[in-house]
């Protein structure tokens, strides 16, 4: 087992008193799925929001679906609704 | 096209100087400053606008909406400017300038930025008040007036 | 409400500084700067444009168009400064600039200016060429701007 | 007789060549349609200028229409289409 850092960002952070998350991970990696479900047990808290499809993933700073594979030392973050200007 | 991500105050008297000298000989300039609230919706005071951003993901998202805008519209140049920390009351939050050889052409440039950086710049930000943080997200009028630029 | 008939060279840096501190705590300052071409539509270099103004009648009718903007778009402050004279290529010709609660409305706001500017303004101009004066006068394209203001 | 001044502004000083030109007139004055048609006279160059509806007159810095008459001393100008921004 490895571990996978995954970074909340702006008010997914608030919602589970952390800014950033690590989860076992096997070699083989897990779906972007499956880091959501893990989460949502994780911090109920977070639940509504990390299982919305509003919340979108991020990896090694592309946007990805939730069938994505990641592995350790990847870069993963979770994206609640942008907001510039 | 110039697009910066700042972490300190930033002065758009200055930046609107700066793209003035980037017209080209165009002759249409226009620009949009976002500048922090001092008090929210509800009227209490906010003490700061704090924005996080992403990484090198948030510079690039700006790099994308101002070269959409200069494309579309055939701009001389494209300039965002957009802070990212704590913005203090008064202060700017973005600063964002077209040039083009026609005002309508600058000034929609302008407009299709801003609405653009509302819902796909990646950045999220809270008002900071006595009462606590406050997160902002787009309006449904924000998420209606990017839709409407790709009708 | 700052509407200015300027008879040397303007800086729209200034100027917006200046629009900046008139927010008012309004969080949206956009702002329209013309500047003078140096190539006449027919690519001849143009060494000046020249503007003539009437009396008090054109500094009348700038107020006029400011105060209408100020009341249609429930503007926090309305600038408008307008060059008369000899303005050189590269030069500010007009600075408007608007500071309202939301990025529409100030957009408009300066939108509207500029299109009652160019034909309801108090100025008649010409562009100098080494082949004489050439007179410019609105086009369809602005008539029918200006027109649509009040539809 | 008295002397009425009349200011050609924008172009149609360039067709007249002459920025400002002086009428005699009556002490009851002048219908603004009696100076066009004199300018009209007086200048041919500018006869088709200053007899269309889109020169516009301006009396004592208010835009007045053909009817309305002028006295000497007052402020009578021409205004070509109007091109400001």
């Amino acid at each position: 087992m490895a571990v996978l850092t995954v970074e909340l960002c702006g008010r997914l952070a608030d919602m589970a008193a952390a800014a950033a998350v690590t989860l076992d991970v096997a070699e083989d990696g897990l779906s972007i799925a499956d880091v959501r479900g893990h989460l949502a047990r994780t911090f109920p808290a977070l639940t509504d929001a990390i299982t919305s499809d509003k919340v979108r993933a991020c990896v090694d700073e592309a946007i990805v679906d939730d069938r994505a594979i990641v592995r350790a030392g990847q870069a993963v973050a979770f994206f609640p609704p942008l907001s510039g200007g | 096209m110039a697009v910066v991500l700042a972490t300190e105050p930033i002065n758009p008297a200055i930046l609107l100087a700066e793209a003035e000298t980037q017209s080209n000989g165009a002759g249409a300039l226009a620009s949009f400053t976002g500048l922090a609230r001092r008090a929210g919706k509800d009227g209490d005071t906010i003490t700061a606008l704090v924005l996080e951003h992403y990484r090198g993901l948030t510079l690039a998202s700006m790099q994308a909406i101002a070269a959409a805008a200069t494309a579309r519209f055939a701009l001389a140049h494209a300039h965002i400017t957009h802070r990212s920390g704590r913005v203090l009351p008064g202060e700017a939050i973005v600063f964002v300038a077209a040039t083009a050889p026609h005002r309508a052409a600058a000034l929609d440039a302008v407009a299709y930025m801003m609405d653009r950086l509302k819902t796909e710049a990646v950045f999220w930000k809270y008002e900071e008040t006595a009462g606590g943080k406050r997160w902002i997200e787009p309006t449904e009028t924000d998420h209606a007036r990017v839709t409407a630029w790709s009708l």
